[in-house]
């Protein structure tokens, strides 16, 4: 199975049953698979005439309380980005799969990570996050989509998949989890008051400053709670490690090539992976660093996620970067490289 | 042959590239191996390349983007002019001779030249060249167990598509021919690649 | 002498001068192949051709010549 | 004993509109509450307020609510009702809102047929933001950012709405208002509950358009700003039925497109 | 002595096109790039390239070119004419970028008057990006996201582009034309003759719809597709000229807008 | 003169005469002034269908090598992001003004900055940065403009002038600078080639990844020389400041005050306002934490510059974050506060 | 007895409903400022209202109930 | 007088509030002072209150919003209820007393009513009580030269709107009236608010 595929199956298992998509590579399978399956899972699929009106329908029926998905590449989630700070605003679930491809501008269709801060800092405008979760192979696509639709309507917060474009292209082996069949109650939702309660509102105007403010400072609140107890992450051979590379999604599975064959020749590197991206696995990364003598952070962008890894390890020991960019995947054998030579300086430095 | 292998698998749009790396993969799937099948993909395809990379291996896949391939399978002479230089020393390349006509010169290297596209048309076959060099692939590498890559086959020719069977059958058979036209009726797997 | 050159950098050999030829005096030469794997389009019959420019009017690819 | 032959209608709250005194706003709202009172369906409508002056209109409507971003209340009303297929969904929209940056989503409804209402307030301007040019507003008229008047070779013609949407296959109801007189507001009345009958009936998209007053950025007094609205915008924006497929004999969208493509595929070249 | 009588056209690049083979965009380019041959203007033109198979035209064209955003393109062109006014400003779309997330820029572009040329090429899917469905594919169509047919009461009606913008004040010619065999290029030639040549006259916004091919994605080979184009396409798009502002007897459309204005105040309720 | 309207007279003075907006509180009489001023100019004052369409004429007109520029506030940026992405994909300079107010969502009109995220990091998808200038008065929001036309030439980048509600509606004296006359000339510019040069091509498309991994790197390379060469900000009583406070734009008008009061009253305070918000003024600040035992941010989000100033200050002294949100304007006195929380925390902690 | 009571918590003072009121009895009270600063709508003669309600389907604000 | 003062004037949108308040800033700038004006802006003007906040100063001016004013100028009763208890002690209000009825009760600052809306009407000056307000604002702590202020006046009111500009002055010197109703020619003032 694909993985895009993967997603949209897992998202359909998941209770989605809206799904408003535009077409872009590389995804387009994934909206492809929601077409052939949707009507005959009873849901709704529908082509929206762009993304900005895909995701204001993922508003619209997530307002009218249903599991609702859309899903772009690069360039269609910047537009995307009123939109989603809207459901931000208005306290709205929902889940955003974004296949990221090279950039800036039209960029080109090659897998990338160069969205890492429009995901994790500002995906729109104002005082808001996403929760950000990162597959790295085409059971986590199923697995983390599937998780999002529970974060998202635990937490009132859209939901961001980040992937790229060789996780959503390549086909892997995957386990499918069991259809969801209880879902969380959703007295704000929009459904017609039927005379029985007062009329519900779905909202992110506060004209009042100070109530806009305490919204603000709510959401931040629940934020701090999502802090607390959802980072994840994957340790790999981090235990004794030296050199702790860190890595997401395609760029760690070549990183864990990397580290293997790093271990083969003597250098004690690991690889922490993150899986939240939002919050930012910082427990497990300051851990690691009170062990480690350097942190490499590999990413396929111009160094993005290193701003993090840096915040976190807060001059402790040095942070190095390692990057490729518009859509090149770093291989295994320049990542090892780049290892060896932090290993060689740090004997370097110990002399 | 090693516990983990990488294939390229190169032509133009349109030569049956992705369904045979499908074979290999699900294959690899019936008989319990991590695996992963990556297309190149956009709109570059058209008309210009295609390929894909495939892996096989015991262990968790790393880059499933093959870039030094053990295995390559070339079906237009670009792809093979493209691609050759990367091929591992050591590493065999299946060719479509119809489609080139300039033959690798490296010898680090075991080049199987076979004439598919030609077999498939005189075979009535067309469009199933890949499937015979998947068949040759098989017999000079056995990667699988050929009842699997059968099973493969069964799987992967779409229910609608069913009529298509016999002839993917076919192809894979003239595939797994040896030189004196012979079919190999059971393919000496190397020991980490058997299976039950 | 009215006759067609095919540009073989070109053509893509997807047979719609074929089609349109009124002359039926263009085929796709099966023995050739172009490096992007075509089979270019050839005049079969130079004295059939009237040079009416129909094949280039619909080539795509504007990879016919017309000589009158 | 007297009895009360005219109230405020149930389906309105008890806020206080935060329109201008005199703004037409306040009387296309009653005629919407008085539409959902009448047809019992306050407790299964769901509306939808846009970006612009009637964005405090979910503070309004004793119906479910949803704000909805600058433009895009077509999109959002249209998964609104594919989600509550059952329910009733409108959209009350600006001229900007409606015909400038939402353009895309308002003819894309439109074609696609949603079975949803339309509620378009013609101003011809921005209100909320203080009065700037708007796709709808005249040839010459002085606004904001036309402040030498709408100079139609820089800043274009006015896009009539309903003459334009009334094309698409997707549109069942097409009609043009006004509420200068009792009688107009009457009969935008009717045009209203029109429309939200052929939703429940699903007929197809529907929109009616309200020819309105913007006292304040006009700079007129509210009854010279009816006055303006009667010698200026009503014979640029007619009222009258653009499209009305049940008028036209058939019972939706589908049906009437389908003999339209049957018709053109007779008729050949145009 | 034997002559060249037809040749490529010195407006196009040497580089080979990017379609796959027997795709009608690159008639239409060829028949652009003669337009600009004929009227000597490839050194004044500007072109404006979009998202979508025509993406890399900015290779093809020989004027200077732009590449713009999906759907985007009549703001780019609009804005290159407002900066180049001497300047010939053309936008190449396909139906998705066009009618589809470029809606409303068409439209606000058209209702403008902006003094540019769009070539809408109508193929009835999103090529590029693997044959999905678009705001044009017909009903019952099969693409990649409606499996099962497009499903009218599910995702709507198709839109037919030039009949939607002639309804607009702005627009001076909107013609619909096709290239499915010899007579139809060179009719198609000389509609996009005379958008250009009605641009450089300054009569306002034009248009030529393009009704074309997709044999990949449509899975036909290139001369069933035009064969498909005739059956299916052209009665549900019958080519014809929708709006000429000229032949209606008027200089541009400011004149003609101005006339129509007169007509509807006249004229009262539709 | 209004802050919006200076920001507009300037723009003109620059060379400006491509104006593209889109109503939206509180910057529309930047957009009113450019309407009545540009026909005069000569220039071009077009509304356009929405903040969308702006960009991208934003993005013709500066093809065409001319000075364009286009306005909005938060909720219209965020729909700018993909323009601006293709702005700096495609190398085209240009100015993009944002006025500021409280998000996320519709939010309020009240002034914020809490869009700084979006304007240092993440405007739109893949990797890339504008320049960001913050002006502090009205006096700045007519000087900075001025000089993002001549740096975004210089550099063939977009640059921002992130201001606020506040910021714009104020009024305050002015000296307007001499109308520039001189400009650099664009060989790359669209504007047909008259058969006298090959044909200029504007594109950020680039479907080989090697060659869109150059284009990065080459951009990448002039960041670097902006970060080198373009750090402004302005110092504030640091010198022997104990505590150092970092605020931009509005909030270091208050801030201001706030120091004032805290020399008042002892206490050995200071204020860096970053000028430049990207490249941040990594150097001044560096600096100041050397001598600092504190840093405070003051901002008007739920904390976002922090990041920046953290990863500076990269652990050498305490950080502390001090922040109103949803429109609200800190006041001197809470600011104040804060500071002496700080100063009595540094006293407690010498002891 | 017809009449009509304007809600002043209501009413702006816009004027619409004393425009047209066709029997003229109603006029903006300028003795009374509401809270939001207007002279509100009073009837001035209860005996002259025929409860038409003209007044009450012109009023913006919903502000006036027609009795009869 | 302090170096430094801060304004606040307050009441419905349209009763000329902005304006009074630039005139403040004009006479500011023209004695060559810091000053800022900043009105409230936005949606909620409409139907409800305006305000602005206005500060000349001798130094740069920190925040240009008033919160906690020397000065409040209130033109009706909710304004006047919502700001009374954020001006500081020792500071001075002047109310439109015939758009406020009931008075504040602080007795820690200096109340000066003035039926500003009522003189206006008598006077045929409609629309122009905030002038008068600023007028005896001006009288009772003298922010500038009242010859400074007529300045102000002059450029303040526009060319097209020139046969305002006597009914403006009227205005302001109906405010400046003392209470015996004579008008006070020269304005005592405070040192550090001297010009030339
Ligand atoms: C994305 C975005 N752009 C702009 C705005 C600012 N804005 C608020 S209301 C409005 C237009 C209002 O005009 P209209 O739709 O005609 O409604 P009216 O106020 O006239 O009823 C605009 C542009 C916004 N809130 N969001
Ligand atoms: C913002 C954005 N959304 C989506 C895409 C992906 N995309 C590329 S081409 C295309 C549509 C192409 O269809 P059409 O305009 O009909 O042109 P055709 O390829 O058929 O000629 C799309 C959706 C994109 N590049 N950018
Ligand atoms: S010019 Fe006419 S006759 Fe000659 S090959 Fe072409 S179509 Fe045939
Ligand atoms: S039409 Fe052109 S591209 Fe097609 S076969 Fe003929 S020459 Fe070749
Ligand atoms: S600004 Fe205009 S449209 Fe808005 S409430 Fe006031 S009068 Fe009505
Ligand atoms: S995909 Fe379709 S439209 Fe695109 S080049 Fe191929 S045939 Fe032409
Ligand atoms: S129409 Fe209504 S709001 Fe206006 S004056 Fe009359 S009662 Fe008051
Ligand atoms: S009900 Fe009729 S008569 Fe009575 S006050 Fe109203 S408009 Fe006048
Ligand atoms: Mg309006
Ligand atoms: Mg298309």
């Amino acid at each position: 199975m694909k993985g895009n595929e993967a997603l949209a199956e897992a998202a359909i298992r998941a209770g989605c049953r809206f799904f408003f998509g535009y077409p872009i590579t590389p995804q387009t399978e994934l909206a492809a698979y929601m077409a052939k399956r949707m009507p005959k899972e009873g849901g709704v699929y529908l082509q929206a005439e762009s993304e900005i009106a895909a995701i204001n329908m993922v508003y619209g029926a997530s307002a009218a309380g249903k599991r609702a998905m859309t899903s772009s590449s690069s360039p269609g989630i910047s537009l995307k980005g009123e939109g989603i700070s809207y459901m931000a605003g208005a306290d709205l679930p929902g889940v955003i799969i974004n296949v990221q491809r090279g950039g800036p501008g039209l960029g080109g269709i090659q897998p990338s990570q160069s969205d890492y801060f429009q995901a994790t800092r500002a995906t729109g405008h104002g005082d808001f996050h996403l929760i950000v979760l990162a597959p790295s192979t085409v059971q986590e696509m199923t697995d983390y989509v599937f998780r999002a639709f529970d974060l998202a309507d635990e937490y009132r917060t859209p939901v961001m998949i980040l992937a790229d474009g060789m996780l959503g292209q390549m086909m892997e082996p995957v386990v499918l989890p069991e259809p969801k069949t209880e879902f969380p109650a959703k007295p704000w939702a929009v459904t017609g008051h039927k005379g029985q309660r007062t009329h519900n509102i779905v909202n992110s105007l506060h004209l009042k400053p100070e109530r806009l403010e305490e919204t603000n400072v709510e959401r931040y609140q629940r934020y701090d709670r999502i802090k607390a107890t959802e980072q994840l992450a994957e340790e790999y051979r981090v235990e004794d490690a030296e050199i702790v590379v860190v890595a997401f999604g395609a760029s760690s599975r070549i990183v864990r090539s990397a580290v293997n064959k790093a271990r083969e020749k003597g250098i004690k590197a690991g690889l922490i992976r993150p899986i939240t991206l939002w919050p930012f696995p910082a427990d497990a990364i300051s851990a690691a660093t009170d062990r480690a003598k350097a942190i490499l952070t590999v990413e396929m962008n111009m160094g993005q996620m290193v701003d993090d890894v840096r915040l976190v390890v807060c001059g402790r020991v040095p942070v190095e970067f390692f990057g490729r960019a518009g859509g090149i995947i770093p291989t295994p054998a320049e990542t090892l490289a780049v290892i060896e030579r932090i290993a060689a300086s740090l004997e370097g430095g110990a002399r | 042959m090693a516990a983990s292998l990488n294939m390229l698998l190169a032509g133009f749009g349109g030569q049956g590239i992705l369904f045979a790396g499908k074979l290999i993969a699900y294959a690899g799937l019936i008989e319990g191996r991590e695996l992963s099948w990556l297309p190149s993909y956009g709109p570059e395809m058209r008309g210009g390349t295609a390929n894909c990379s495939v892996c096989l291996s015991d262990e968790p896949i790393g880059s499933p983007l093959v870039l030094e391939p053990d295995v390559l399978v070339a079906m237009n002479q670009p792809s093979l002019d493209k691609f050759i230089d990367s091929v591992v020393p050591g590493g065999k390349v299946i060719i479509d001779s119809t489609m080139c006509q300039r033959l690798p010169e490296r010898d680090d290297v075991d080049i199987f030249p076979v004439p598919a596209t030609q077999l498939a048309e005189d075979n009535g076959l067309k469009g199933l060249a890949s499937v015979i060099l998947i068949g040759k692939l098989l017999r000079e590498i056995g990667f699988c167990d050929p009842r699997t890559l059968d099973e493969a086959i069964v799987k992967s020719v779409p229910p609608k598509k069913a009529h298509l069977l016999p002839k993917n059958r076919k192809a894979f058979e003239i595939g797994m021919l040896n030189e004196d036209g012979e079919s190999v009726p059971v393919c000496s797997l190397p020991e980490d690649w058997s299976v039950e | 002498m009215p006759r067609i050159i095919v540009d073989g950098r070109y053509c893509k050999g997807c047979g719609l001068c074929v089609d349109v030829c009124p002359s039926k005096c263009i085929v796709l030469d099966p023995d050739t192949i172009t490096d992007k794997g075509y089979h270019p389009a050839m005049l079969t019959d130079e004295s059939l051709c009237t040079g009416c420019a129909s094949c280039a009017i619909m080539c795509p690819d504007v990879a016919i010549t017309v000589e009158r | 004993m007297s009895k009360i032959v005219f109230e405020r209608p149930h389906s309105l709250t008890d806020a206080q509109f935060s329109y201008c005194p005199g703004c037409t706003h306040g009387i296309v709202h009653r005629l919407v509450a008085e539409t959902m009172d009448e047809l019992g369906i306050e407790g299964t409508t769901v509306g939808v307020a846009p970006v612009g002056c009637s964005v405090l209109a979910y503070e309004f409507f004793g119906c479910d609510m949803v704000q909805a971003a600058h433009g895009r209340a077509p999109a959002v009303a249209t998964a609104l009702k594919r989600a509550l297929p059952e329910n009733v969904v409108f959209a009350y929209q600006g001229d900007g809102d409606l015909a400038s940056i939402g353009m895309a989503e308002t003819v894309h409804a439109a074609t696609r047929g949603e079975k949803i209402t339309i509620i378009f307030i013609n101003n011809a301007i921005y209100g909320m933001t203080g009065g700037q040019l708007a796709p709808t507003s005249l040839p010459d008229q002085v606004t904001q950012t036309s402040p030498y008047g709408r100079d139609v070779n820089e800043a274009g013609f006015p896009i009539r709405v309903v003459e334009m949407l009334s094309t698409l296959d997707g549109v069942a109801l097409a009609q043009r208002v006004t509420v200068d007189t009792p009688k107009n507001v009457r009969a935008a009345k009717r045009a209203i509950k029109k429309a939200f009958e052929y939703q429940v009936e699903g007929v197809g998209y529907t929109i009616i358009e309200v020819v309105s007053t913007c006292p304040t950025n006009w700079g007129l007094s509210p009854v010279d700003a009816l006055q303006w609205l009667r010698d200026n915008m009503l014979p640029y924006y007619p009222p009258g039925v653009y499209k009305d497929v049940k008028a036209d004999g058939f019972a939706n969208v589908a049906e009437a497109a389908a003999a339209r493509a049957l018709e053109l595929a007779g008729g050949g070249e145009v």
